[in-house]
């Protein structure tokens, strides 16, 4: 069970010549992930980690069957990259890459809602369903497998608290990392249904942080849902944002402090946890009711 | 990356949208010059924050008397923290009204949203706050981009007897915004004169990710930022005295918070990033350490894309000259090897951010 | 019944000012049609045929509540006036005019696909529902209500077809042109599909001509539907199309032929007439039938 | 609009795509000292169709002597019914490699396509006849463009070790196609040399419909289509003896269908387009009439934008020069207006399309 991927995905990543794409295509593995295929253009090929470059998505498609991409090339080629898992059929891209210009997420984005594909990310850790799959970063000791949902904006901050969940026994159903990035793929929202539906899952974590308004526009869905969800907000102590100018604050008037969002959740009857020790203190509460 | 309006009005020529004549001066004697040139002449102090108006920083001169006094008045200003070191000196226009024009980037709608409103000036975030039915939202389609019905009703809504002329600034700044990877272009006020509409303000902010693709160069600063930046890592100068060392900015967050949460003040926000190599971790150390206030550091590491041995080889390198005390975390990524290594050094460690962040305050009052 | 539009349709009429415009506001008026605004940029505060005038789209919408445009405006202008239409949230956009460019349409096409708007042509005479509205320049003289639905591509041939039904006693249930460029807005299995769904319609008649492939995609669509339709394929006198070129040739490979059609629709079994009186006695036959 | 190998070709050059040295010659003498300073040269029959290679259109010469007989020969040539008048002189380059790229609009999918095979040159099309898998066709999304990926993919099915060349090449085509309002844009063949990959050919159509927004010229021409196009009308030349003229590109091929039919054999096909006024349909019979195997005119009308009173106006007008039969059939917008005013002139009126045509014929073969 878990969302998005299971033990039976097959994967392939794009980028698997560079330093990272090596790297973890070979943490991908030894965690059990079933990486049928990489992408380099000019490199189609050779082999990295034993799994067959190709030159381009499609004939990696058409060659392995994969039906899921990880993204590890550079930031200036990553947008093309999306774009051509997305028009070689891809179901579900995890891009990883750090530091793509934003104009380029807003062409992507709006492109992607005219296929069938999702984009997990980027600027994101991926996802990692324990003793099934993993798609992206995370450090594959830290994970346990179990009924708690994780979703979060960040990377690390990630790993801190489903190392914290694994250490006090609470296993995972999936940990999924969205991207800090302000214009990505996959919202709040749309993991949450996932979490929702998915009958392995009996409780979700969701962490968020300041800017933009990503988790106060999940309180309505969180309101609906039949399983509990406890959130956690980081930026409590940062200082106001960067000004943007005028517009900045035309736009967002005042939203995006932690203050705000931990009011608005509160308000609106969710747990919100002071600390990751905190997240499974308020866990083990909910086994105890 | 911010850019002073000198630059941005650079820009804004380059697009042909109307600026007032303008000459940029570093001293008091090229600032009289210049506004010689001008007649009646404004001088405006070049500083990458807000409200300098409202501190003082512009005047309106109209003889060389006064442009000398207020030329010496404002460069030795510093506008809320920022000291004025260039005077944009322009040629004074009355401004029979006052509008507003901005593009910048919606995220939850995911695409540039237009701003326009009749009432602009340097009132226009209380208009925001108070009359937000004044300020016209148009939403662009990324990839469709600004439709010629959009620019002709976000004309239409500043100045119907303008139109003509107002659709094609609004053509020309959205062309600038696409084209600068802007992540906000604004235009405040954009007035209407007797000789034409033109922009008497430009404010800008390029997308730090998309500078590959362009020329621009960076104002030369030493602040820790700029030479953080220069690092690929992420500073941000706080008031507290626990220096601070993270990677992933949810997790630096998150160890601010702690460090708060256990009675400390952090000193700065600092996000070495994914990846960071043994070079990297070094540079960040030497830039935290470097803030005399900093009593204490957390080094906070849980290891992705970032390798914890690389982190500690970084880490051991610097011991010696690093004078202040230390609390180390390493997780993920080559834990095992990145703590056997610190281990060996003697450093402080610790297994969770909130046992590191514990630490470093309890370090931190020992000191 | 009919489709697409019904007695209460609220009409705005884009480019109401120009000498199109105001005729054919009127002869709608006349034929019944529920004209409630109409747009000229700029010229917003004056009236036409006693209709209010606004500057833009939306305008209209929120003071009328139009949710079907007619476009007169000139053909630099049209593919505006088709975005402002689905930006104002106009659900059918009928474009009369002729002459767009035909990058602009693809622009506009892929741009629909976004949006929840019908665009009916461009370079089409339009719908009209016999008794109840009429969307666009079919003359008013040559309806008749009643249970016969015509589809074509041609404007009109429409008229011609539709006038001599209409003399035969032979009533429509609706008139649709969906234009003769080489890229619309809506196909003919569009219309057949609501025809199809249609209880007042009996039967259609589908106009088609030489030139690209629409015919033949209906092919399979006509097969699988409950009511006849007869065809009448234009153009078998026409000279070999001027060539397009290696590019055209390698597209196409021969088709777009009236002979080609016809061969390909009679060996579906569909029924081809041979002249617009042939379409009278087809249809008449499946009544004694 | 078709343009000539020149034309094109000065298009290309504009954007950057590369092209052999060329001069243009329109006789004799100057074909041979272009001819001259090639060194070894082609000559190009310049003319808007193609198969002119095949035609022996096309000479490569390495003497003045040879220059001098083959421009000689191919100025004096017709191909396909277009005398030759111009001579495109280029350098000879050796293609050591041909390929084929284009790119058009694919009305089903509603998109350009842009098509490449390594093996272009001459027999292009019975390659995709043949071996259709021989070439490549990828589909362009109209509002995101040509993305990077697909022209590697492209440029890889051409030459894997040219790739970069290639997808410099395949952009700037894909920028030139979009720019100009290409209906097509052709280069075959792309080819291989030892200099560098270089267009060797071309053929560009452009959007008849998109002109207002381009400054090309088209070549003077006095040909019944350019007449009828210069008027706003659409007029294409047949070779039998009624002449036709109808609103609306359909009914037209109504009309010569049902004119066939009833035995006639249609000399033209002519649409004088919806709203078309009395100026333009005197326009339409002239140009019709000025044909003189033109032995009757069928004049057919169902008016929607077209009024029919207007164009009764026009017949009117124009009777007392018109020396051939007529038969009118008007219908729709002002019908009764239009009919009432052609009666009183005694002309031949029919009340269906069908009827019209069959005494048309009727008419031509009194005639």
């Amino acid at each position: 069970m878990g969302i998005l991927i299971n033990k039976d995905t097959l994967v392939v990543v794009q980028g698997i010549t560079g330093k990272e794409g090596m790297f973890h295509t070979k943490q991908m593995i030894d965690f059990g992930t079933k990486i049928v295929a990489g992408v380099t253009p000019g490199k189609g090929g050779v082999k990295v980690q034993n799994v067959p470059v190709f030159d381009s998505v499609r004939e990696a498609v058409e060659r392995t069957g994969a039906r899921v991409s990880v993204i590890f090339v550079p930031p200036q080629f990553a947008a093309d990259a999306i774009f051509e898992a997305a028009d070689s059929g891809i179901e579900l891209i995890a891009c990883i890459t750090e530091g793509i210009p934003v104009h380029d997420m807003m062409r992507v984005c709006s492109y992607l809602k005219t296929t069938s594909s999702r984009l997990l990310g980027p600027n994101c850790p991926g996802i990692t369903v324990p003793g099934a799959s993993k798609i992206g970063i995370m450090p594959n000791s830290i994970h346990l497998a179990g009924n708690i949902g994780v979703v979060s904006r960040s990377g690390t901050l990630t790993y801190e608290i489903v190392d914290m969940l694994s250490k006090n026994g609470i296993g995972q159903s999936a940990s999924v990392g969205i991207g800090g990035d302000p214009v990505n793929g996959t919202s709040f929202i749309d993991i949450l249904q996932m979490f929702e539906e998915d009958p392995q899952t009996h409780a979700v974590a969701m962490v968020g942080e300041i800017g933009g308004t990503a988790e106060e526009e999940s309180i309505d869905f969180i309101k609906k849902m039949s399983k509990p969800v406890i959130t956690y907000i980081v930026g409590v102590s940062a200082p106001p944002g960067k000004t943007m100018g005028h517009a900045g604050a035309i736009i967002s008037m005042g939203v995006g402090t932690a203050a705000g969002k931990i009011k608005a959740l509160e308000e609106a009857g969710i747990i919100v946890a002071r600390s990751p020790s905190d997240i499974v203190q308020q866990i083990k509460k909910l086994d105890q009711n | 990356m911010k850019l002073y309006e000198h630059t941005a009005k650079e820009i804004f020529k380059k697009f042909d949208i109307p600026i007032p004549k303008s000459i940029l001066a570093l001293d008091v004697n090229s600032a009289v010059d210049a506004a010689k040139q001008m007649g009646d002449a404004v001088l405006k102090a070049q500083v990458l924050t807000g409200g300098r108006g409202k501190a003082g920083g512009i005047a309106v001169v109209k003889s060389t008397t006064e442009a000398k006094q207020n030329a010496q008045r404002i460069l030795a200003m510093e506008i809320k923290g920022f000291p004025v070191k260039k005077l944009l000196v322009e040629e004074y226009r009355q401004p029979l009204k006052e509008m507003y024009l901005g593009i910048t980037i919606d995220r939850q709608a995911k695409c540039p949203v237009i701003m326009a409103s009749s009432s602009g000036g340097i009132d226009i975030e209380e208009v925001a706050r108070n009359s937000p039915e004044k300020i016209m939202k148009i939403h662009i389609h990324p990839l469709a981009g600004l439709q010629d019905h959009q620019a002709r009703t976000i004309a239409n809504s500043l100045d119907r007897n303008k139109s003509r002329e107002m659709i094609d600034i609004i053509r020309k700044l959205y062309r600038l915004f696409i084209e600068n990877d802007c992540q906000l272009v604004e235009i405040n006020p954009l007035a209407e004169t007797e000789s034409g509409i033109i922009a008497l303000d430009g404010k800008m902010i390029i997308d730090d990710n998309a500078m590959f693709r362009h020329a621009l160069k960076e104002e030369v600063s030493d602040s820790l930022e700029e030479v953080a930046k220069k690092n690929g890592m992420s500073y941000v100068g706080l008031d507290g005295d626990i220096g601070c060392i993270v990677n992933g900015a949810g997790l630096a967050m998150a160890t601010l918070d702690m460090v708060t949460q256990y009675g400390g003040r952090p000193a700065n926000f600092m996000d070495v990033r994914a990846g960071a190599s043994a070079e990297q971790v070094k540079a960040a150390l030497s830039i935290v350490s470097s803030n005399v206030n900093v009593k204490a550091i957390i080094f906070n590491i849980f290891g992705g894309m970032t390798k914890c041995d690389e982190a500690a080889r970084g880490i051991i390198e610097k011991i010696p000259e690093l004078k202040k005390p230390l609390i180390v975390r390493l997780s993920g990524t080559n834990e095992k090897e990145g703590r056997a290594m610190l281990e060996k050094h003697g450093i402080h460690m610790a297994t969770s951010t909130e046992e590191a962040a514990k630490g470093v305050v309890e370090l931190g009052n020992l000191n």
